[in-house]
């Protein structure tokens, strides 16, 4: 097993690099300066020295180049010389002070480094996107196993037509709804998201729920929909198959039966359609970020696009792929943690 | 106990096997019978053939030009509104009422479903068929498996944003230019949700594909000879069709909506030529006065995912011959 | 005439009826079906598949509801340890859940499926235990030990820790066992529980039910379609068709004296092993109630048609950081035989042994690693990808699984016409083709009206005679036939037995035929291979090879075979098998050459290392 | 009473990316920032300069601005510190003015400092600013939000090259401003807190501000006037309708106020045919017909720019037939313009020999079809705009076709993209723009033949439309040496006749802008003329 991670590993830095390359490519072509922010008056001597400064001007491969550089040797400097210094888990090693001032990914938008940025906007993501997620799965799974078990029944019909629903319903629509019955309407939760809210006790907690409650319900609907589909369809599979006479030949009640012995095996495939949806969180909701106005990863890649912040946009892409990478991995080793029939060496 | 015994032994008639036992019938009769007895198949399919018939009839029967403005009609309500509010500004001439400048909903809705349904289409087959192409020779051709899915997995972390904005400004004036404004937005927008979306089918695909090619029947046809192309066109296409099915379903789903975030971010159909996902995004600002202006689009989106779901579950069951005889 | 009926059955089955619902209304899966079984007493149901024999064993346990059925009538009346009879068929799950697993115990056909994939083997046998007998973890973990011991798992604490695909198909089925015996049940169903083992183990398995059966008391309902087996085992024997009970009766009135004319014909198509005792040639089998049969021996000619010599086929085992080929399983190893025009050469052995392998590699659908392969001039081994599909005409293969073979999809008439479609028609025109495929669908005895369905319309022997009008559709010289009859049932599996020897003696075939059953073997063979570990042990005439085994293996085998005659049971104590040890072995590893003494008149065995 | 009343909140639906002026062009940017930096004067919301950090405004009367209108002198109002607590003085002043005009810096408001030839600081409280030529308007250096003052020590080793890479400084810039930055997320929201060292101890009212960013108009507007979360939405532009109904959640009321915005359809000058690729388009002149008198009449009569102005804003919105419609002394009244005359447009037309000759319902015009590009940004009012002029237009026979941007790309100026209005690669295009203060000189040079646009200037400048005239260029010369008050709203009107007479623009409605506030937010002052926060001190809440 660990050398298959190993090699997975291993063999995922080729495919990495080929991502990048192309998708660094592809936004070369894309027209646009980040000059555009810069005003007309600005004299052109200026401006070619301040896109100088930026790295443009050079040919693309010298770009990806330094892109590279930035990326993978000064970027995990500045990680580490943080973890040493100032995070809970590694402050008791000694300091580094590896990161020497060198120039790292900077946004032409808010000259700022590109993955401050990034970890500051993770927590939204991750509590809104990630979180909805979840309850997407968890909604999606009862509901799986209830109309395959009861496969043609009224409920089952009725999960179909449901989730079929909510698949087919926009964000766009179904945010403002929300909003107009629920912070319009009743006044139960605020129509914008506060992403400065801390939780340090039980109120500032509920505040959090509340504020997260629509988009995370938003977001869920699709995840359910398409989970659940996926988990009906291995429970029907698994339903029929001669292990499940046997169990019950053994005397097991039906719960047993279903939730442990089926239940187990339908998991399998689903856990790893689930582990591949992952990446998607950090990819962000656009669309539904952009109703709540949780200012998540989706939309700092839309602004930068518009914008014309190719670091940025490169960069999300970049660990966006890391993600899709990583957990292609990580699906497949939970397929094989969770089967035993599958050997890794 | 007492058996009688039969006087003369017909024990080959005992060892003789059953036949089926229905008359046997052309394959589209089978097809059709199978696929009847398929309730919700049937509903889908009248509601499908009957959204397509609307909009592609529908401006022969309601004339009305949808870009049509006509400001001093603007904002009637429905006509079914009179039904519980007597004051309601409704009018025969608009029977699903007017939007803000005056065009007419009913035919915003016939055109609106001519551009959406057409994108959904073409889209969805346009991934159908790079999806079931790649997964089929990425299962099939041991040596394709590993450069088709690194590919897969440079598609799938392609965000469609980036690519859509860089495919309009590259290609937005030479397919204006041979296709029109709204043929070449069309064009793109089928092409960068089709390209963008068939990652998903291609994995299936690829994966019912290598576990089909252990199968003995495999085997069999090439022991008959049969060559590699032959053998993926009449043996495992037609035993991949039913997640293709499904594929297909959510992917004019995915297409329609798809469509409808791009006009909601901007950078979609020109603003005047309505689809149903523009219709609704443009509304939701009235939705609360206006509640019917996304009612009709977002029913009409359900409607036709909805149908295509239930048609594809109808026809995955008919074409499985295995499930035909049940 | 009279039963002598125990006093008092531990179950009686009365009248029992069963049906199902199905999209075409309801149909009966068991029509009307009495009979009893009591304490101490292995009672036998035989019919053939579809008959009706698991609906009535799932009706006992009222696991029928499950799959679909119901019972619409009749009684089954259980004798419960406390509180006298119980009729099953009204009684309410929760109760059945008391009864199931802790006074009926079941053991279920496939060993290989029977068993939930992802949980060790431990929990599965712990699992009844702790809801019937409410014993602790600890409690039930030593009384699993101890049933594996009873059934004679070789490491049974390893065993406890594994998973079900960790062990083999055997000792699986001796888990299932384990688990229907975990509750010491008074009555143990066994629903075909040796059909989808090797000779060898089966005679194990039998072997050890018969002796729980003898030391427990537990009555046995034991339900099979092979007659063999049956006259191994049984006290009692009920035979089923069509979802009826035709015939009942103890074991050797049934063999000796059959009444009901669809036992005699069973009785007739079960080919025994020694039948062709004194023969060379094989000879169709006499079928009942057909009076037009030519049982003229086969003698086939003696020029040779397929030489094959050294064929040796690995499969590389890719393993460590880098994939690399760590080791390779040694499926088939310097293997050497020659079949005459019109004869049959069978090659035999356990499960694994290598056989489907040396079919595969004769036809080049794995690629063999060395070896020469001549089939009447051509050198298949050096033929590029064009050619070889051009040779391909001339040998077919016919496959096991009459249902994996066929493509579910299409239509009969095109899979049979799809091999003249591959070679452009082989100058014919399409009406001709269309010609050809009904003359070969009478050829196989199939209904034209066959021609426009599709395979899952089609019983195992009616698909199994498909794929032989498909493998005889270009005319082809050699037919290599794997498994082409294991799946099938007897009387089937004679008809199809009957048509490829008839096809032999008319067309001059000749055919590669592939089992691991004696009995077909001897019937149908002029020659024949025993295969051990990827080699053949003992190759000869056939008659040579069973009157006068020589090899230690093929002596071991010939006694683990069945014989379908109650009078010649096996004792337990006949048996004496090794576990087979594996055929991989790592890179740069050579295995000896084969080594062959002529015994008599080519009739060779192996006296090289065998690996046995 | 200072941090009394808690948290403000107010919502831009654009969201802040970077807090240092001087470093951006972004309106949302600039606004925020200008909680914390402060000018030494701005502009009132009715369009009176008013001295902020200087005790007083210098003019020629008061003698700070010398007579040879070369000079002006600024007295810094005594006791102001720095929100650090160090004296802030005429140092920092010419820090500013240096740190902007260091060639190397990339200064987005270098306009500002266009004719300074130096600024000197005799001592700590006064700065003088000396122009190389006379100029009529010497309010432009350290006067509204887009120049105010930095603190020298934050800033000094952020000159020149360093400027961008100063990340800590342009995010948390130190001002003299009423709060202090807390916090900044960049593109999210900025926590503002009061300033402890403000000048007024009274003030500010709010303890801290929260200043969210991002969405759409239509939730920031519902945020402050549906549910009340937010107390303040900036630059709704949304239909008038949208926001009536909004105002019935009765939380808020929207704030309005005219500035020098006039919605406008701009006319392109040079050929934009694809045909002639990158280079030349909107280069080379001139376009096919559109500079034909009859054509750019026509389609002037042909639209209802009263019923424009109902269905766009409101009461938020005048027709129009000026350039510049505000301050309104420099409007022109066009007689018959706000009425609809789709016959007199025909009949234009046909007289001038544009018939459609075809049959197909289009004009031809020296054999081309009049078939117009019409682009725009993409908004909801705007796009009802387009609906309705290509109905109009049609109904004279001229076919449109439309397009919409992002405004981020289309107001984005970014030289790559074929987008920007700028580059104006269509036949026409629709917007607005507005100027600072109220003296409309400078924007009336936006019409001047040197201000094109061009590939060599990198698509800067200007004269969108690339209207050249030189009766227009010399009547604009003329406007810059004039002082006379009356004279120079003569002349304006003026240009504000050729521009309209001669198919430089067709303006459509004045209109202004609209803000919300919530009712328990009190103080609040609109202004057009300089941030909107200008007065963001003085706001406190109602109970
Ligand atoms: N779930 C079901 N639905 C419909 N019909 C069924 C079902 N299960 C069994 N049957 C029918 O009931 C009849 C008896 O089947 P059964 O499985 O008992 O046969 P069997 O004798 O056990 O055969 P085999 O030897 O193949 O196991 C068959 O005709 C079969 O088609
Ligand atoms: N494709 C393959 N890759 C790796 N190993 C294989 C492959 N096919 C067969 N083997 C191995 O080769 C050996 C011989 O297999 P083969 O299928 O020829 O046996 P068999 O005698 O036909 O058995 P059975 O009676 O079960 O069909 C077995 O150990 C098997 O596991
Ligand atoms: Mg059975
Ligand atoms: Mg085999
Ligand atoms: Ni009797």
């Amino acid at each position: 097993m660990l050398t298959f991670i190993a090699r997975r590993l291993l063999l995922s830095i080729p495919t990495l690099l080929f991502i990048s390359f192309a998708v660094f490519m592809l936004l070369q072509l894309a027209p646009g300066d980040p000059m555009a922010q810069v005003p007309l008056t600005v004299p052109d001597a200026v401006k070619e020295k301040m896109r100088e400064a930026l790295g443009l001007g050079e040919p693309p491969l010298v770009q990806y180049w330094k892109w590279l550089v930035q990326v993978f040797w000064i970027e995990p400097k500045v990680l580490i010389d943080y973890l040493t210094a100032s995070s809970t888990l590694f402050s008791w090693l000694p300091d580094t002070a590896l990161y020497q001032g060198e120039l790292r990914v900077i946004s032409w938008q808010t000259r700022s480094p590109v993955m401050d940025i990034v970890v500051q906007r993770m927590p939204q993501t991750l509590w809104v996107v990630g979180l909805a997620y979840v309850v997407g799965v968890l909604i999606a799974l009862p509901i799986g196993v209830y109309s395959a078990y009861r496969q043609y029944s009224v409920f089952d019909q009725a999960g179909t037509f449901v989730t079929m629903i909510g698949f087919s319903i926009p964000p766009f629509f179904t945010g403002p709804l929300l909003i107009v019955i629920f912070s319009v309407g009743l006044g139960w939760f605020p129509s914008i998201y506060d992403t400065t809210h801390e939780v340090t006790d039980w109120d500032s907690f509920v505040v959090q729920l509340q504020q997260m409650i629509m988009p995370v319900m938003v977001l869920a609907l699709q995840t359910t929909a398409q989970i659940s589909r996926y988990m009906r369809a291995a429970m029907l599979d698994n339903l029929g198959a001669d292990y499940v006479r046997t169990a019950r030949a053994k005397g097991l009640s039906e719960a047993v039966v279903v939730n442990i012995h089926v239940l187990r095996n339908s998991m399998i495939p689903v856990v790893t359609v689930i582990a591949l949806g992952v990446p998607a969180i950090f990819g962000g909701a656009i669309i539904t970020e952009n109703v709540f106005k949780v200012n998540g990863i989706g939309q700092l890649l839309i602004t930068a696009l518009f914008a014309n912040d190719l670091p940025m946009v490169m960069t999300l892409t970049f660990i966006f792929a890391v993600l899709i990478v990583l957990f292609n991995l990580i699906a497949d080793v939970l397929y094989g943690v969770l089967d035993p029939r599958i050997r890794y060496d | 106990m007492t058996e009688p015994v039969p006087a003369s032994p017909k024990a080959i008639e005992a060892l003789r096997d059953e036949g089926p036992l229905a008359p046997p019938r052309s394959q589209a009769a089978d097809v059709w019978a199978q696929f009847r007895k398929h309730k919700g198949a049937m509903m889908g399919a009248a509601v499908l053939i009957f959204i397509t018939l609307a909009v592609l009839l529908g401006p022969y029967i309601w004339t009305l030009d949808p870009q049509r403005l006509d400001i001093r009609n603007k904002d009637l309500r429905p006509i079914y509104t009179a039904l519980w509010d007597g004051t309601a500004n409704v009018s025969w001439g608009h029977p699903f009422g007017t939007d803000n400048l005056g065009r007419d909903q009913l035919a915003q809705m016939i055109a609106g479903g001519r551009a959406s349904l057409a994108v959904g289409w073409a889209a969805m087959v346009l991934s159908l068929l790079i999806g079931t192409g790649v997964g089929v020779l990425a299962g099939y051709f041991r040596r394709l498996d590993g450069p088709l899915m690194r590919i897969t997995d440079l598609f799938l972390s392609l965000p469609i944003l980036p690519l859509l904005l860089v495919a309009v400004t590259l290609f937005r004036q030479p397919l204006r230019a041979a296709f029109g404004p709204e043929g070449g937005m069309f064009i793109l927008i089928v092409t960068i949700v089709g390209i963008t979306s068939w990652m998903p089918t291609a994995r299936i695909v690829r994966g019912d594909i290598l576990a089909l090619k252990e199968r003995e029947f495999i085997l069999a046809a090439r022991s008959i000879g049969t060559t590699s192309g032959k053998i993926i066109r009449r043996h495992l296409l037609p035993n991949v069709l039913s997640p293709i099915m499904v594929s297909a379903t959510l992917g004019l789903a995915t297409a329609i909506i798809t469509e409808s975030a791009l006009s909601f971010l901007g950078v979609g159909f020109p603003s005047d030529f309505p689809t149903w996902g523009k219709m609704l995004a443009d509304a939701v600002p009235r939705m609360s006065e206006f509640p019917e202006r996304v009612v009709l689009p977002g029913t009409a989106i359900s409607l036709t995912v909805l149908s295509v779901n239930y048609l594809g579950d109808g026809l995955r069951d008919a074409l499985d011959p295995r499930l035909r005889g049940r | 005439m009279l039963d002598t009926e125990t006093p008092d059955p531990i179950v009686r089955i009365d009248n029992l009826r069963v049906e199902f619902q199905t999209k075409s209304g309801r149909v009966a899966g068991v029509k009307d079906v009495s009979f009893a079984i009591a304490p101490g007493e292995t009672v036998c149901i035989v019919g053939e598949s579809g008959s009706g024999k698991s609906v009535s064993s799932l009706s006992l346990m009222r696991l029928i509801e499950f799959s679909g059925g119901d019972i619409a009538g009749g009684r089954i009346l259980f004798d419960r340890k406390t509180g006298g009879a119980l009729d099953l068929a009204g009684a309410d799950q929760d109760l059945m859940r008391q009864i199931r697993g802790n006074e009926i115990g079941m053991i279920f056909q496939e060993p290989m499926t029977a068993l939930n994939p992802v949980f060790t083997i431990e929990r599965q046998l712990t699992e009844g235990l702790r809801v019937h007998r409410g014993l602790s973890r600890g409690a039930a973990r030593a009384r699993a030990l101890e049933l594996l011991r009873e059934v004679r798992i070789p490491e049974p604490v390893r065993r406890l820790q594994q998973y079900p695909h960790e062990l083999s198909g055997g000792m699986r089925q001796r888990v299932v066992i384990a688990m229907a015996l975990a509750c010491k049940p008074r009555l143990l169903i066994a629903d075909e529980p040796t059909t989808a083992l090797d000779v060898t183990i089966q005679a194990e398995i039998l072997a050890l039910i018969d002796r729980l059966k003898r030391e427990t008391g537990t009555a046995v309902m034991f339900i099979t379609h092979d007659m063999a087996v049956v006259a191994q085992m049984a006290d009692r024997v009920v035979v089923m068709f069509r979802g009826e009970k035709v015939e009942e009766g103890p074991v050797a009135r049934i063999f000796d004296a059959p009444e009901h004319p669809y036992t005699q014909a069973l009785l007739a198509a079960v080919p025994k092993l020694g039948e062709m005792a004194g023969t060379d040639a094989p000879a169709p089998m006499k079928l009942v109630g057909r009076d037009d049969q030519d049982t003229d021996p086969i003698p086939g000619t003696t020029t040779p048609l397929l030489r094959v010599e050294g064929l040796t086929t690995r499969f590389p085992v890719q393993g460590g950081f880098f994939r690399r080929i760590v080791a390779n399983v040694h499926a088939v190893e310097d293997l050497s035989f020659t079949i005459n025009r019109g004869q049959t050469l069978s090659l035999v052995g356990e499960s694994g042994c290598g056989k489907s392998t040396a079919g595969r590699s004769v036809l080049r659908l794995v690629e063999p690693l060395s070896g020469t392969v001549d089939l009447d001039g051509t050198d298949i081994i050096g033929l590029n990808d064009r050619d070889l599909r051009r040779a391909r005409v001339h040998m077919q293969m016919i496959f096991q699984d009459p249902f994996a073979s066929l493509n579910p999809q299409m239509q009969l008439a095109d899979q049979v016409a799809e091999p003249l479609w591959n070679y452009g028609g082989m100058g014919l025109s399409k009406d001709e083709i269309g010609d050809k495929v009904a003359n070969l669908f009478d050829r196989v005895e199939l209904p034209r009206s066959f021609m426009q369905r599709y395979p899952h319309e089609l019983s195992g022997g009616q698909r199994q005679r498909i794929a032989i009008a498909r493998a005889l559709a270009l005319n082809p010289k050699l037919i290599v036939a794997d498994e082409a009859v294991s799946a099938l049932d007897v009387s089937v599996q004679a008809q199809v037995l009957n048509l490829m020897l008839e096809l032999q003696a008319e067309l001059g075939l000749s055919f590669l035929f592939i089992s691991h059953d004696m009995a077909v073997v001897e019937r149908v063979s002029h020659h024949v291979g025993v295969m051990y570990l990827g080699r053949i042990v003992e190759i000869g005439p056939r008659r040579a090879v069973f009157e006068d085994p020589r090899h230690p293996y093929t002596q071991a085998l010939m006694k683990a075979v069945p014989i379908a005659d109650p009078a010649r049971r096996k004792s337990e104590r006949d048996l004496n098998f090794k576990p087979i040890p594996s055929p991989i072995h790592p890179v740069g590893y050579e295995p000896v050459a084969n080594v062959y003494e002529e015994v008599g008149p080519g009739h060779r065995v192996l006296v090289s290392e065998s690996g046995y | 009473e200072r941090a009394s009343d808690g948290q403000v909140n107010i919502i831009y639906w654009q969201a802040p990316s970077i807090l240092n002026p001087f470093l951006t062009g972004g309106t949302k940017d600039i606004e925020a920032a200008s909680l914390v930096l402060e000018p030494l004067a701005r502009y009132d919301e009715t369009g009176a300069l008013v001295p902020w950090l200087a005790a007083e405004v210098p003019t020629l009367a008061n003698g700070g601005f010398s007579e040879d209108k070369t000079q002006l002198t600024w007295k810094i109002q005594e006791g102001i510190v720095w929100s650090d607590g160090t004296p802030f003085t005429s140092a920092d002043v010419k820090f500013t003015y240096e740190y902007c005009t260091d060639p190397q810096g990339g200064c987005a408001q270098l306009a500002k400092f266009e004719n300074v030839a130096s600024v000197e600081t005799p001592d700590d409280l006064t700065v003088v600013v000396t122009f190389d030529s006379p100029v009529s308007n010497p309010y432009q250096p350290f006067v509204g939000a887009q120049s105010p003052i930095l603190q020298q020590a934050q800033f000094a080793d952020c000159t020149g090259a360093n400027a961008p890479s100063c990340t800590d400084q342009n995010f948390y810039p130190i001002g003299t401003g009423p709060f202090t930055v807390a916090e900044f997320k960049p593109n999210d929201v900025i926590t503002f807190e009061a300033n402890e060292n403000f000048r007024d101890p009274a003030k500010p009212a709010f303890a801290t501000v929260n200043f969210k960013g991002g969405g759409d108009a239509t939730a920031a507007g519902r945020a402050v006037m549906e549910t009340g979360e937010f107390d303040y939405a900036w630059n709704l532009q949304l239909a008038p309708d949208v926001i009536a109904s909004m105002e019935q959640g009765g939380m808020g009321t929207p704030v309005a106020g005219f500035g020098t915005g006039v919605e406008r359809v701009m006319l392109n000058w040079t050929n934009p045919d694809p045909a002639l690729g990158p280079d030349e388009r909107a280069v080379i002149g001139p376009h096919p017909f559109l500079q034909e008198p009859a054509v750019f009449k026509a389609m002037s009569m042909a639209i209802d720019r009263p019923l424009l102005s109902e269905v766009g804003y409101g009461d938020a919105g005048k027709p129009t037939c000026s350039w510049v419609a505000g301050p309104e002394i420099y409007a022109i009244e066009v007689e018959g313009c706000f009425e609809q005359d789709i016959a007199g447009a025909n009949a234009l037309l046909d007289e001038a020999g544009f018939v459609d000759s075809d049959g197909d319902g289009i004009r031809e015009a020296n054999g081309v079809p009049m078939s117009l590009v019409f682009q725009t940004s993409t908004n909801a009012v705007r796009q009802d705009f387009q609906a309705l002029l290509k109905q109009w237009w049609s109904e004279i026979g001229i076919e449109t076709e439309l397009r919409n941007i992002d405004a981020s790309v289309f107001f984005g100026g970014d030289p790559g993209s074929p987008d920007t209005f700028q580059k104006f690669y269509a036949d026409i295009e629709m917007y607005q723009n507005t100027f600072d203060g109220t003296d409309p000189q400078s924007y009336f040079g936006n019409g001047l033949c040197d201000k094109i646009p061009s590939p060599a200037t990198q698509w800067q400048g200007e004269n969108v439309s690339r209207f050249c005239m030189e009766e227009y260029d010399a009547l604009h010369a003329q406007l810059t040496q004039i002082d006379d008050p009356e004279e120079r709203v003569r002349i304006s009107q003026e240009l504000n006749r050729l521009a309209f007479e001669n198919g430089m623009m067709i303006p459509l409605v004045h209109r202004g802008r609209i803000s919300a506030a919530s009712n328990t937010l009190g103080g609040v002052v609109l202004n057009v003329w300089d941030s909107e926060l200008w007065n963001v001190a003085d706001w406190y809440r109602i109970d």
